[in-house]
């Protein structure tokens, strides 16, 4: 009886798939396939088909192989400075040599510059020199450097194949230092210590709001009121507090962490609320209670079911505080808290040309750095939007 | 006589609402010979302030009226206040003459009762408390005051004091001139047995904050906030003070102003001085250039603004004027001689470990990357050119020789780690942290370039740059910074003898030795640290050159001291400071083209303000 | 109602006082106080500082007093007296100096939130309709631009573009000529000349993030059912639109409203400082370092009290326009 | 009547909606074509899926986005000429000026459909103002008119109110009042009653057949319901996979079918009107008078504020026994508190007052009410419920796999290899292809997602499930096959059913005792067969007879008893 009843359901089964809705594939010659595919294959497969969010993807790529392999990138030293040539401004790069007899050879170089210095301006002043050739080369001998502090070497990426010869790409900041260079290490730390108060105010505010959330009644309230108190305290006065409370024998990489992940420890409530938000909608769900009648305890309901519904919002929220934390670390460079000189990072870049000499005579300090946070900035957004768009399996 | 007045004044002695010209000036007025020219009355002298904390600039352009103040050449001083300033053969007695029917900006006479209020309430109440004044006093007592007559008063030391006359032009060491006593009697409760309830009026806890406060001699800054009411001696009072308003301080002509130009005009020109409050010198250097501000050069004067400046002339209608530098060095070094730590203590008071570390430095490369090759290596010193010259002081260890460097630091130190870094004699790596307050852009700069400098001999030098009211607590109250880096001093003249801290550790400026020069004020001082003789003897001939009377005995003592710094080397520098700069409106007349930069002699008050005018 | 709006006051209090003390430990944070500072001044122009003298100014103060105590006494000057306590660097009670500053930067703050909110709303709701259209990217790409680039190079970029370019009196929120002038037409001119520079720095950083959860927000609620059910009433395009999904996206940002005052004076401190406006970003900035303690407190503390009620406020504004929330 | 072509209002000709999906294109609706005639209803039916709201939505151009009009015409007649409503442009002013004013839609969801902060009244008006030019007054004044006719107590106060205050059943009256609110020509009710009980249902129906006659207006309605067809459709229009299979007068599709797909729908329809004939109670054949498995006593759910009088009784003092191998069916109207009670049992809410006493296989008894976490989670293990709406009790985020073998894991009893077999196997069980299992629910029809449920509820082996209204959302023939499917399982595996349902052929089929409950209180409680052949309550009897019968030549609805509740009951 069993057996025939079971039949009946597979013979139906089997004749609907026989006879389904119609269907075609989307283009000539295409198989149609409707067969599982796991998840992360799907999302996978979603985030390749947006042009944009895979450019922006592979400019963030390029940003941490800059950020990994920044000594050998570099033409110079980041705190190599060359007072003949302070503020010089960028050279091109050229590809052809005239010869005297008037022919050309292809030869990689840029023009060196004539200097004068003007005593009563107080400046030195570059006029592009035709007749001095720079060449340069890739895979050059430069100055001496230690990869990762580990491993020493004198090849450079790209350089002047006479280290002696002025090579400014992107011009020369106020004691004669490549700009370019500067940038390039500038990646390393812009790049990277950030993400750590993100980590940080991510997991807190995540945890916290789905306590929160999950529970209400009086934990919620308490927690509301923390919330409330943390939020409505201007940051200011908290990052100047910090700054100087932190002992002075730290080197200045670690006050900026500490600061950083000090404030991480204050940064997440609004992702808190929102969390929590979403949880009080969330926690009456009857895939919940489904969820609690299996007996899953409840972590395991906060974590297992609850969340991954929010993925969405918390990949949003993560790929705008990565750039909010760089564009931060400019902030706070420039009220003398962030992270300071000889540290070199994008946001020191910024705060040394947050002047009006540099705004008039040498711009080139100011966009150079500007365009590497912006295009960070954009690609981070543009990349955690594909994420968000594939990572939704009902989004077609 | 027939003086004349401003237009504005004029109107209201005839309308009876101040007495006439002739009654507000005293009986003999000062007569001032201008610049250039004589004058006519008006117009706004637009000034700025940076932040809230730099009150005490204003001493520099209004309120710089002691008794005797320095001559713009600051060779030596002159009679301003005062009629008549003497001193006996031994400069142990003065007797100071002031004008008769001087009058406080409210019309009240100026006399010798508001000297004595000042001796009583101020330098002697121990209730009210308020320091400074230090010359006034000798072994930490203060002098006698004798009230002579209403004009005339007699100030006795126990001891001879020969700088005495120059300190009293120094900026803002004159309270005697500032001290209103008929305004400031309603706070002191000698004088007002009310003054409790006064003061809890206006929001103080007592009299004694009451006091201090309106009298605002505390400290440099507080002087003016909120002083409209304050009656003063200056050629403008405020109407509008700072404090009053945090955007703009307005102050107007003082009709009562005590000095004349040549032609019986009374003084100032000008008729009001506009301050605007900014809080970024981006903001202020803009503001410049566009013309918005008459006369300046604090916080836009640096060699890196000169550029933009220079180009803006036209749009901002102004031109250059020289200040002449005074300080000793453009950055001197400073190490902690007096460090907590015992090793660092003793490597940094070896005189050849700091010889050693000056000569790493490559000087040339840091006057042409951040001075623009303006200046010449030097060490802190007397300038070329001074009388009080020492060529050793100037110029010893200043040549470039990392060989030689580390050579010398090998005999001392010879121990290195993995990574090349020398190590102490207790085996750490030898880390010296130079502490930097921010707000010193040249600094920085310089110390970007040093740091390698120093990492090519194998020190692990680094910098921590931090606020400035952090780097005051730090390296001026704490003894556990290793080093730091500083400026002021002096390179000549007056100056060096009134302010020897490189020289010898006189006073707290002297970072380098904060317990020694502890001990100089105070011996019993429980930080104090009795110094070692060769430093002791620095010490004892300074209070030998203050004892002096004449200019000639005192510079031959201040030439010994000179040459015992040399012998100590306690700091090194990097160059020569260049002449710096300030901007001047074209329409500004009767401006002094060169003069001095310097807090002391207050840049430009000394050249006289009063007597500027817009054509 | 009532009877919440009583609760939410209630629940006000202790976070008032948790917010106080806060506010009380950080500026303490910092070695040494005001004094410090003050006798480092003094020291700077060469006077010699007397340690007695030190003791007795810290007496006068009631520096020497334990952390609680300073703490107790402040609390109670507010609560009994509504004193907020002394400025040190201004020399004048701190309730003055703070309210002087608060009107402008109210007027500001919400000239700009108006601001962002003109620019953002309809760039919001276009990215939504047309998601991944150009134009969508255009606005997007803007939008981040603004949020990159750190505010205080931009304010100073357009600063000197204003000098350059436009000849315009830069800094602070009047030209020095109508800065003692009565308030008249020339001088509302001169105001909004200088208005636009914040205006546009302050918005440029905003705007980009309304747009973003805009377009997130309204992107969900297009394509619910009762969305459907308005256009098949026969509803016009854009009433459809604006009349539902639009309203229902607002609501977070009418719940964000409260939370914005803090956000604009933290975020608008640097601004304020390059661009000299007076606000009371720059005099916080400044007490707190030169550790002008109780002018310090005392604007941490309206300004968290100032969100509280702003966020009262926006709750109470999102339950006046959601009913699902009034009920519950 | 005259020349039946005069009568037609709107003409579909070879309609086809496609759908771009990510891998295929979907064709949904092909070669569709009917016609609408004054005053006469067309009923489509057809298996869930098949195409038949978007068809109707087509009507609008409110189709959703991936979905085109790839072919066809729709074709409506005006009063000078005809329109062809597939070549408008949806946001053009000419097909504004239809929808709402010639062609009224009642959206399918009724919860969804209407905006959560706007009043209803507020609503109504703005669809009255837009087609009639009337005044504000003068639209409250018709909307309170609809509201009425619509048989919304207090319309008044009522149009005041917003969405949720409003039960579901008000809901969909008022989604019905707003689409007649500008007289359109044309309405088409997109499965007006699944969410109601009989007797709302059989009200729901009255109004609209009432409108039909007042107005002349022509109607589409969708429904699965065969009965609701039988008492209301003119002609019938089966649809399945997409396509018209058959097309006819009611009586030609009830007596005469000619597609094999019609024939099974019906067969399933009469099927379902009797006791199904091979189940013998295990236990109770076995055991002469086994103990109940689950006892119930005085259990009572006020919720609200105690001491306020906002407060409402959801469920009053229930008190029965179920015993094992026992199908206790609960009927009731909508909102008279049976899910209420099931959520009690299992304290997903807290009762107010009452016991539940558990019988474990071991013998050993517990009551439900003061369990602690961990005896809780025990006895969830032997109690499973199968929920409502089984897509909402889908986690959205998980696959098939983890859902059933949720349970499995957290309560450690299989993992990995064994545990991808077991889900495997339940999989089989309810006739799901395992092959399926890394699909997301989203992937799966209705009746497959409501056995995905079932599976889950299987996965414990336990003693008692509790299923709510599980087989709410199916065409008929689906449904019966699910019905055997439990009924066999119960067999195999000795368990017991609380079987909730507001379809009572359905309870009629599969329980062997009914429970009828109204307005919380349990007010009848017998074999099923008596109850639902001589019910004895005047509830009851007047729930019974509003069940349409299957049978156009036999419309019961209009003989049915209303029930007048006694007042403050
Ligand atoms: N937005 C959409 N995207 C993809 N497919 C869709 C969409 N809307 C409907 N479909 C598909 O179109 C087909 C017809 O759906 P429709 O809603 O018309 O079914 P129905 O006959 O109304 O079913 P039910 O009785 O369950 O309401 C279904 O296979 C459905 O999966
Ligand atoms: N959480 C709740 N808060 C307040 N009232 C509730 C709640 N849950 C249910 N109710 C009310 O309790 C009553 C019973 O609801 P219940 O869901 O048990 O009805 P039902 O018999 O299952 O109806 P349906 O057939 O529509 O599913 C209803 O009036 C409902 O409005
Ligand atoms: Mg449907
Ligand atoms: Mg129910």
């Amino acid at each position: 009886m069993t057996a025939n009843n079971n039949m009946s359901v597979n013979d139906v089964h089997s004749q609907a798939a026989l006879d389904g809705p119609s269907i075609s594939p989307l283009k000539q010659g295409r198989t149609v396939s409707t067969a599982a595919v796991g998840p992360w294959r799907l999302v996978f497969g979603k985030l390749v088909r947006q042009k944009v969010a895979m450019v922006a993807g592979a400019i963030i790529a390029l940003l941490y192989l800059v950020a990994v392999f920044a000594e050998f990138l570099a033409p110079a030293l980041p705190t190599t400075a060359k007072p003949q040539y302070t503020y010089a401004p960028p050279q091109a790069i050229r590809f052809f040599v005239t010869n005297p007899d008037g022919t050309s050879d292809f030869k990689l170089h840029v023009k060196g510059y004539k200097v004068e210095i003007d005593k009563v301006a107080l400046r030195r002043t570059f006029v592009t020199d035709d007749a001095k050739v720079v060449p340069i080369g890739f895979f050059v001998k430069g100055p001496a450097y230690k990869l990762w502090n580990l491993i020493p070497s004198t090849t450079h990426f790209i350089g002047p194949i006479n280290p002696n010869d002025p090579m400014y790409l992107l011009g020369a900041d106020r004691l004669g230092r490549d700009v370019f260079t500067r940038l390039v290490y500038g990646t390393r730390i812009s790049m990277s210590i950030g993400l750590v108060g993100v980590a940080m105010s991510l997991i807190l505010g995540v945890v916290i709001g789905s306590i929160s959330g999950f529970y209400g009644g009086w934990v919620d309230t308490a927690i509301q009121r923390v919330i409330e108190v943390i939020s409505a305290m201007p940051t200011i006065p908290l990052w100047l507090g910090l700054a100087a409370a932190i002992p002075l024998t730290w080197s200045p990489v670690s006050v900026y962490f500490v600061i950083t992940v000090i404030v991480s420890l204050l940064g997440w409530t609004s992702l808190a609320r929102e969390v929590r938000g979403r949880f009080l909608a969330l926690r009456s769900e009857d895939f919940v209670t489904a969820a609690k009648l299996d007996g899953s305890s409840e972590m395991r309901l906060i974590f297992r079911h609850i969340l991954p519904s929010l993925t969405s919002h918390i990949l949003a929220v993560v790929t705008l505080a990565v750039p909010t934390m760089i564009v931060a670390e400019t902030s706070l460079s420039f009220l003398g808290i962030g992270l300071k000189a000889p540290v070199v990072s994008w946001g020191v870049l910024l705060q040394d040309a947050q002047n009006i000499r540099t705004v008039a005579t040498a711009p080139w300090l100011l966009i150079w750095p500007s365009m590497a946070v912006v295009v960070a900035v954009l690609s981070f957004n543009f990349f955690g939007d594909g994420l968000r768009d594939a990572a939704d399996p009902y989004d077609n | 006589g027939g003086y004349n007045e401003a237009a504005s004044l004029k109107e209201q002695a005839a309308k009876g609402a101040l007495p006439p010209v002739t009654n507000r000036l005293p009986e003999n007025p000062l007569v001032i010979k201008p610049v250039e020219s004589v004058g006519k009355y008006g117009g706004d002298w637009k000034l700025a302030l940076v932040g809230g904390g730099s009150l005490s600039h204003l001493f520099r352009y209004q309120a710089y009226e002691p008794l005797v103040r320095y001559t713009p050449d600051w060779s030596g001083i002159t009679l301003n206040v005062a009629e008549a300033f003497d001193a006996n053969e031994d400069a142990t007695v003065y007797t100071i003459r002031l004008r008769k029917g001087m009058k406080w900006s409210d019309g009240q006479p100026y006399t010798t009762a508001d000297v004595k209020f000042w001796y009583d309430t101020v330098l002697t109440d121990k209730r009210v408390a308020i320091t400074g004044q230090g010359h006034w006093k000798t072994d930490g007592k203060p002098a006698k005051l004798d009230i002579v007559d209403e004009q005339t008063f007699k100030v006795t030391f126990p001891r001879s004091n020969g700088l005495f006359p120059l300190q009293m032009a120094w900026s803002n060491n004159d309270h005697t001139t500032r001290c209103p006593r008929h305004y400031l009697e309603q706070f002191h409760i000698d004088y007002n047995p009310k003054a409790d309830e006064v003061a809890r009026q206006r929001g103080f806890q007592s009299w004694i904050a009451a006091f201090q406060s309106m009298a605002g001699f505390q400290d440099d800054n507080s002087f003016f906030l909120n002083s409209s009411a304050k009656p003063c001696l200056f050629a403008w009072k405020f109407k509008t003070a700072p404090g009053e308003n945090t955007e703009r301080a307005v102050a107007e002509r003082n009709p009562y102003y005590f000095k004349v130009d040549t032609e019986g005009n009374q003084l100032p020109y000008m008729d009001r001085i506009v301050y605007q409050m900014v809080a970024d010198p981006q903001v202020l250097l803009l503001k410049t250039m566009q013309g918005e501000i008459d006369m300046m050069d604090l916080y836009i004067a640096t060699p890196n603004n000169k550029a933009v400046l220079y180009d803006a002339r036209q749009q901002g209608g102004y031109d250059f004027y020289t200040l002449t530098s005074t300080e000793a060095n453009v950055m001197t070094f400073i190490f902690n001689l007096n460090h907590e730590d015992e090793t660092k203590r003793a490597l940094f008071r070896n005189r050849n470990f700091r010889a050693a570390m000056s000569t790493a430095l490559d000087r040339q490369t840091l006057i042409d990357a951040v001075l623009v090759g303006q200046g010449a290596p030097a060490q802190p010193s007397v300038k070329q050119g001074d009388p009080l010259y020492n060529e050793q002081l100037a110029t010893q260890f200043t040549g470039y020789d990392v060989d030689k460097a580390n050579a010398m630091l090998d005999e001392i130190i010879p121990k290195r780690d993995d990574q090349n870094f020398r190590l102490d004699d207790k085996g750490r790596r030898l880390t010296v942290i130079f502490e930097i307050d921010q707000a010193r852009a040249i600094f920085l700069d310089l110390f970007q370039l040093v740091i390698p400098m120093f990492q090519a001999v194998g020190i692990d030098a680094q910098m921590r740059t931090m606020d400035r009211s952090l780097w005051e607590t730090r390296v001026r109250q704490g003894r556990s910074f290793d080093a730091t880096a500083h400026q002021f001093g002096a390179n000549g003249g007056v100056a060096a003898m009134l302010d020897p801290r490189y020289y010898a550790p006189t006073d707290s400026n002297a970072f380098y030795a904060p317990a020694w020069a502890l001990w100089y004020v105070d011996p019993t001082n429980a930080n104090a640290e009795e110094p070692p003789e060769e430093t002791k003897k620095q010490l004892e001939l300074y209070n030998q050159l203050k004892a002096k009377a004449d200019k000639a005995g005192q510079q031959e003592i201040m030439k010994q001291l000179l040459q015992g710094a040399a012998e100590n080397f306690y700091v090194f520098g990097v160059s020569q400071p260049p002449d710096s700069y300030g901007i001047v409106k074209n329409e500004m007349k009767n401006i002094t083209k060169i003069m001095p930069s310097s807090f002391g002699w207050p840049t430009p008050a000394p050249t006289m303000p009063e007597q500027f005018y817009k054509a | 109602m009532l009877a919440y709006i009583l609760k939410r006051i209630l629940y006000m209090i202790p976070t008032l006082i948790g917010m106080s003390l806060i506010s009380f430990m950080i500026i303490q944070l910092p070695p040494g106080d005001y004094l410090t500072s003050m006798i480092a001044t003094m020291s700077e122009s060469g006077q010699a500082v007397d340690p007695a003298q030190i003791a007795r100014l810290k007496e006068i103060y009631g520096f020497d007093d334990p952390f609680y105590i300073q703490y107790l006494k402040w609390m109670w000057g507010i609560v009994s007296r509504g004193d907020f306590g002394w400025s040190f660097e201004w020399n004048q009670p701190v309730s003055g100096l703070i309210w002087a500053r608060m009107g402008s930067t109210l007027v500001i703050s919400l000239l700009s939130l108006v601001f962002v909110w003109i620019v953002a709303l309809p760039i919001g709701i276009y990215s939504a309709v047309r998601r991944h259209s150009v134009g969508d990217h255009v606005f997007t790409f803007l939008g981040f631009i603004g949020l990159a680039i750190p505010n205080f190079i931009l304010a100073l970029a357009l600063m000197y573009v204003a000098y350059r370019f436009l000849g315009q009196s830069v800094g602070g929120l009047n030209s020095p000529e109508f800065a003692e002038a009565p308030w008249s037409f020339a001088k509302a001119i001169d105001f909004l000349h200088h208005l636009w520079i914040p205006i546009i720095i302050i918005g440029a950083s905003g705007t980009a993030a309304l747009i973003r959860i805009l377009r997130a927000n309204l992107t969900d609620e297009l394509h619910k059912p009762y969305v459907v059910t308005a256009r098949a009433k026969g509803l016009p395009e854009y009433k459809v639109i604006l009349k539902y999904p639009v309203r229902i996206a607002l609501n977070p940002f009418v719940s964000a409203i409260g939370w914005i005052l803090p956000h604009l004076v933290s975020g608008v401190t640097i601004i304020a400082i390059v661009l000299n406006l007076p606000t009371a970003g720059p005099l916080l900035f400044r007490a707190l370092v030169s550790q002008d303690m109780y002018l310090a407190g005392s604007f941490i503390l309206l300004l968290s009290a100032l969100t509280l009620v702003g966020v009262l406020l926006s709750d109470l504004l999102l339950a006046l326009l959601d009913p699902r929330i009034r009920f519950n | 009547m005259s020349d039946p072509t005069d009568d037609v209002v709107l003409t579909v000709e070879n309609l086809s909606i496609d759908f771009s999906l990510r891998t295929h294109i979907l064709h949904a609706v092909e070669k569709v074509s009917f016609q609408l005639r004054r005053g006469k209803t067309l009923c489509l039916v057809g298996e869930s899926g098949s195409g038949k709201s978007v068809t109707a939505r087509s009507l609008l151009q409110i189709v959703d986005r991936p979905g085109r009009v790839v072919a066809g015409r729709i074709v409506l007649k005006e009063a000078g000429g005809e329109t062809d409503i597939a070549s408008l442009t949806p946001t053009s002013r000419a097909m504004r000026a239809i929808r709402g004013k010639r062609i009224g839609l009642i959206f399918q969801e009724p919860m969804s459909s209407l905006s959560p902060v706007h009043t209803i009244g507020s609503q109504i008006v703005e669809a009255i103002k837009l087609h009639s030019g009337l005044d504000r007054k003068a639209a409250r004044v018709r909307m309170i008119d609809l509201l009425r006719q619509v048989e919304i107590p207090n319309p008044e106060t009522m149009g005041d109110r917003y969405t949720f205050e409003f039960s579901g059943g008000m809901r969909q009256r008022a989604m019905i009042a707003m689409a007649l609110a500008a007289n359109p020509d044309i309405l088409i009710a997109d499965e007006p009653t699944t969410a109601l009980d009989v007797t709302t249902q059989a009200e729901i129906l009255d109004l609209i057949k009432r409108l039909q006659v007042e107005r002349g207006m022509a109607m589409l309605l969708i429904t699965h319901d065969m009965g609701v067809v039988a008492e209301v459709a003119d002609e019938v229009a089966v649809m399945r996979f997409g396509r018209i299979v058959e097309a006819g007068t009611v009586d030609a599709i009830f007596h005469d079918p000619q597609h094999s797909y019609t024939r099974q729908l019906l067969a399933s329809t009469v099927k379902l009107t009797h006791h199904a004939e091979l189940v013998v109670p295990a236990a109770a054949a076995s055991k002469a008078s086994p103990a109940p498995v689950l006892s119930v006593r005085n259990l009572s759910k006020v919720f609200g504020w105690h001491g306020t009088t906002n407060t409402l009784k959801a469920v009053d003092d229930a008190s029965f026994d179920l015993y094992p191998g026992e199908n206790l069916g609960i009927v009731g109207e909508s909102g008279s508190g049976k899910t209420t009670l099931g959520r009690l049992i299992l304290r997903t809410v807290e009762p107010t007052t009452g016991s539940v006493i558990f019988r474990g296989k071991d013998g050993q008894e517990m009551d439900v009410t003061t369990l602690g976490k961990k005896d809780l989670r025990t006895f969830h293990r032997e109690v499973r419920l199968v929920f409502q709406d089984p897509f909402a009790s889908l986690n959205p985020r998980m696959t098939v796999k983890e859902v059933i073998g949720d349970p499995l894991v957290v309560n450690g009893l299989a993992k990995g290899k064994a545990l991808e077999e077991r889900v495997a196997e339940l999989m089989r069980l309810v006739g799901l292809d395992p092959l399926a299992m890394e699909r997301y629910p989203h992937a799966f029809s209705g009746g497959q997602r409501q056995r995905i449920c079932i599976a889950r509820a299987l996965a414990l082996d336990p003693q008692i499930i509790i299923a709510d209204e599980a087989t709410a959302a199916l065409d008929v023939s689906i449904r019966s096959q699910i019905l055997d499917l439990l009924l066999d399982i119960r067999q195999r595996l000795g368990l017991s059913f609380l079987f909730i349902s507001h379809d009572i052929s359905v309870v009629r089929y599969f329980c062997d005792r009914v429970a009828v409950m109204h307005r919380g209180k349990i007010v009848e409680l017998g074999e099923a067969t008596q109850i639902c052949t001589a019910p004895r309550e005047a509830y009851t009897r007047s729930l019974i007879s509003a069940v349409p019968n299957p049978d156009p030549r036999d419309k019961r609805l209009m003989h049915r008893q209303r029930f007048v509740a006694p007042a403050n009951a």
